[in-house]
């Protein structure tokens, strides 16, 4: 049973990301289109599908490599608040790795990724945990790995942990008022519906859990 | 179901620009198959390049608003999504003379992310690039968070002083305080009477029971102010009016220009009623319109409704509005 | 309940006409309180005075079509109703200059029976005074029977025509000939995918069930030719251009002008898209677009469609169109 | 019992027949817009309420004076369809009168009167019986009275079988496919439907019934 992500893992996890989100789109559009403008199922569904594309032609020499031309092309080429904050998230992946050419990456190194990436989403879009975002699915995961560490799990261990904690993080949204995005000028009114962005991150997470489970 | 006359629903920006390209074909180009639309003259010397852009949707917002004393170039997103800042960055270069570029749009979360980005990477290349956001929807956020509103229906007027100005020769840096200055005294609310359908999805963005109203809606179904029972038009008017006077405020004897817009499926027969009992009103606080337009000129896909907007006039504005601009949207001759 | 900004359902067409006026003070003027609106220099010496009109409701047609290059006066109906002959005389004898008037309208049975009372009012007063009827829509009546055809989306252009050769000095008989050489030569057919309601009732004309659309339905919910399940935008395009070009016909190397028109809640979106499929077709078609326009020419309320409207140029035509027009519902520089 | 219409009894009859517009405008635009535009009933209240208006502040030397200003009005000041043709019903109306200074109208002669009316817009609107407009309620009126003059019958009792004959009249133009009129367009799908002008023109009619009947 492998103990560490490859390379070769992550694009397959990207994959499945890829069809995950495409069986959830129609979901995804329908909450968006609650509290927002109901098209972001359309743009992470576009996003994922250009991404494949564009990988399945290239070779990479690293890990960092992947993440960071996933993110580039998210950032540059997508548009949307989608594009660029999801783009910060894979730079953000790949910038705790990027000092030296990377080919594994062990739990602890992965949480160390998905928390840089927290970091770099907040920096960038301003929002904080409990403001009905995405950002409350990647703190979810975070606080998740970072307990994992410590308690010295296995990675399918650690990450199908992260897969429920991440759930639990989109479905909290539901009871939060949105201050950022277009849900913020629904104030109150946006309690009760779950965030599409923090539905799809959760989406996403959810994918490096099937593959490790697919994979035993 | 969707009912709109289009094909492939992820095809529609793209079908979209290139009708609009081959209906202008002798005034714009576009850049490769980007979502960047340029003037066919572009880049322009002597005159700081114009690029204004957004989300698809609103026609004749932003795509149909570049040509002589209007924008230079447009960069399209998706209905009701942020263009990326590739097509940015193409529009940038094609305007790019030797006057410097000016980055003119909504005051929208993923707008200002997406046209940041492509800022910095403008210059990056070495050019002179500077924004100017619009942000004249008062309901969005209270004054004291100004900088926090959405742009909405002022956007072709700031535009068209932004292209009258940089024709005339005006730099990046005055043009950016003198479009500054309009902005700060743009003044925008709307009402909207029926939903608009996201035409990818055919989803509703939001609803609006039979005999309501909201005040302040936003042009993608954000949520408004208020929902209300359906008002009479010169309700509507006043009820627009004084929430407008209030928030800059505007006082007797300013001088405003005033736009009516219609958000899609209003008619211009509503549009005119509304004109009259606005006029009426204004008179009455004393302040004058310089100069009233109705049209439709920032819509929402087919949602029915109007918005208003208010703008404080001095003579800097009003001789750059005065000069004459030619796109296909907006035309002042 | 209509769901519309109106206020008193009877003051509509009222209210309409005064914010039109108020907005465009400058230009127009109305004549006492009828609904005569005409150019405010009027009469203009030297230029055969055009007086159009029709029911309201179908804005910007007919009431901002009037202007420098375009029509003279305007005479107004109820909401899909002619104007009464005295409203038409009014329009006359404020446009009678020393060149005599020509009434230019859409052939509908009540516009007829009252523009023709009106004429014979004006020929007793010893006025000099011809009609040309529009009759452009090709599904309301077989081609044997063309003068029983209604007029739709081609009038902005035969307005643009006769504004133009009236100022250029065109004599009324020789304008006759012409412009109805012009309305020879153009053909409409529209599609409707909803239905519109009148302002005063809140009534719809007519349902058009999900998922179903109709061709050649009248713009005031006169049922159409057939009803068909909602087609994509290329198949409506084509299906409308095969329509058009078989009636005229129009032949290969035919110079046309092309309109797409908006009938009220169809976005410039779907026209653009619906355009670019129009173009590739008669461009297979070697049917070449002299010039083509997109927007909302003549509206019916809110029903969502567009129509299609082709003129067959020659090179009198081009000459006239090419001409400046200045009206606050259609300009072309 | 009176045989005869007075001046007084026909300015009293538009009152009425304002009042019976005024309750079925609702229903006559209904009938309008299924196989025409609507705004029928619209119309034809607006017009006899201003026709009522304008008579009140006025004098008439006689009864075809009324009927021509009646008509007139209609024609220059009304518009639409309705306008002229049902100027024209009142002008033809007066035509069969005028040559006299007429104070009064016996059956036969407001027999004369509705004749004169048929033909006349007969020959502006070019709409025969069977096109399904309001010349079927008329034509039916025409046909009932020439019967009722034959068989010398009273005022009242004329004027009833009249308004029977036209709500027959305008009945039939349900079973009629229109080729005249906005109906016409419809082709065979206006079968089934009455016709608006058909039911007013029969509202206006049963408004001479409904004075006699009241006043006996
Ligand atoms: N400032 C922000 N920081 C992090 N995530 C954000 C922020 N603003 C919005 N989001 C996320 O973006 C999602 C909306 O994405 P999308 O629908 O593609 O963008 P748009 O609002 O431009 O239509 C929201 O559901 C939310 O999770
Ligand atoms: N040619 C005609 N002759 C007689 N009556 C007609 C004719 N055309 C239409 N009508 C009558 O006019 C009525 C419609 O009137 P109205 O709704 O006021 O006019 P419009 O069709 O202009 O909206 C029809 O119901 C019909 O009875
Ligand atoms: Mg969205
Ligand atoms: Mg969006
Ligand atoms: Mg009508
Ligand atoms: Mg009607």
């Amino acid at each position: 049973m492998q103990n560490v992500f490859k390379l070769n893992d992550f694009i397959e996890i990207l994959k499945i990301a890829d069809t995950e989100i495409d069986k959830n789109k129609q979901y995804l559009s329908n909450l968006d289109s609650v509290i927002g403008d109901g098209d972001h199922g359309i743009t992470i569904s576009t996003a994922f599908s250009k991404i494949n594309n564009e990988i399945s032609s290239r070779n990479f020499d690293s890990i960092p490599d992947l993440f960071k031309f996933v993110g580039n092309l998210f950032i540059t080429s997508i548009g949307g608040t989608t594009g660029p904050i999801f783009g910060y998230i894979f730079i953000g992946m790949a910038s705790s790795l990027i000092e030296n050419k990377k080919d594994e990456v062990s739990l602890s190194e992965f949480y160390n990724m998905l928390s840089a990436a927290l970091q770099k989403v907040t920096s960038i879009g301003k929002a904080n945990p409990g403001d009905k975002t995405l950002v409350d699915t990647l703190n979810a995961a975070v606080s998740s790995l970072k307990e994992s560490v410590e308690k010295n799990m296995e990675l399918s261990e650690g990450i199908k942990a992260m897969a429920v904690e991440a759930q639990k993080g989109a479905e909290s949204t539901k009871d939060m008022v949105a201050t950022k995005g277009r849900a913020r000028y629904l104030g109150e009114r946006s309690l009760g519906y779950q965030d599409a962005g923090a539905t799809s991150v959760f989406i996403i997470l959810n994918a490096f859990n099937i593959y490790l489970q697919n994979s035993q | 179901m969707v009912k709109k006359l289009i094909n492939n629903p992820d095809d529609i920006v793209n079908e979209l620009i290139e009708g609009f390209v081959l209906i202008n074909s002798k005034k714009v180009k576009r850049i490769g198959d980007s979502n960047a639309i340029a003037r066919i003259e572009s880049p322009i010397k002597g005159k700081v390049g114009i690029v204004i852009g957004g989300g698809a949707g609103h026609e004749p917002l932003f795509l149909e608003l570049i040509g002589e004393g209007m924008a230079d170039a447009v960069a399209h997103g998706q209905v009701f999504a942020a263009p990326s800042p590739d097509h940015i960055l193409k529009a940038i270069n094609a305007v790019d003379g030797d006057r410097g570029v000016l980055l003119l749009y909504n005051n929208y979360a993923g707008d200002v992310l997406n046209f940041n980005i492509a800022q910095d990477m403008a210059r990056e290349q070495g050019i002179n690039i500077e924004t100017v956001l619009i942000n004249d929807e008062i309901s969005s956020a209270p004054l004291e968070r100004r900088e926090d509103r959405r742009g909405t229906t002022s956007d072709h007027f700031i535009i068209k002083l932004a292209g009258a100005a940089s024709k005339a020769g005006m730099d990046l840096s005055t043009l950016v305080k003198f479009l500054n200055k309009a902005v700060y005294n743009s003044r925008s609310l709307g009402v909207s009477l029926s939903a608009c359908t996201l035409p990818q999805t055919g989803l509703s963005t939001f609803t609006l029971e039979e005999g309501k109203m909201e005040f302040g809606m936003g042009l993608h179904g954000e949520a408004g102010v208020k929902k209300v029972d359906l008002m009479t038009a010169d309700e509507t008017a006043r009820t627009i009016i004084d929430y407008l006077v209030a928030d800059l405020p505007f006082v007797e004897n300013d001088e405003i220009m005033l736009i009516i817009n219609g958000y899609g499926s209003t008619t211009r027969m509503e549009m005119f009623i509304v004109a009259k009992n606005i006029y009426e009103y204004l008179s009455e606080k004393k302040i004058n319109i310089y100069s009233g337009e109705i049209g439709e000129f920032c819509t929402s896909q087919e949602m029915a409704g109007i918005s208003v907007t208010m703008i404080k006039l001095d003579d800097e504005m009003k001789k750059y509005y005065e000069m004459p601009a030619y796109s296909p949207g907006y035309i002042k001759p």
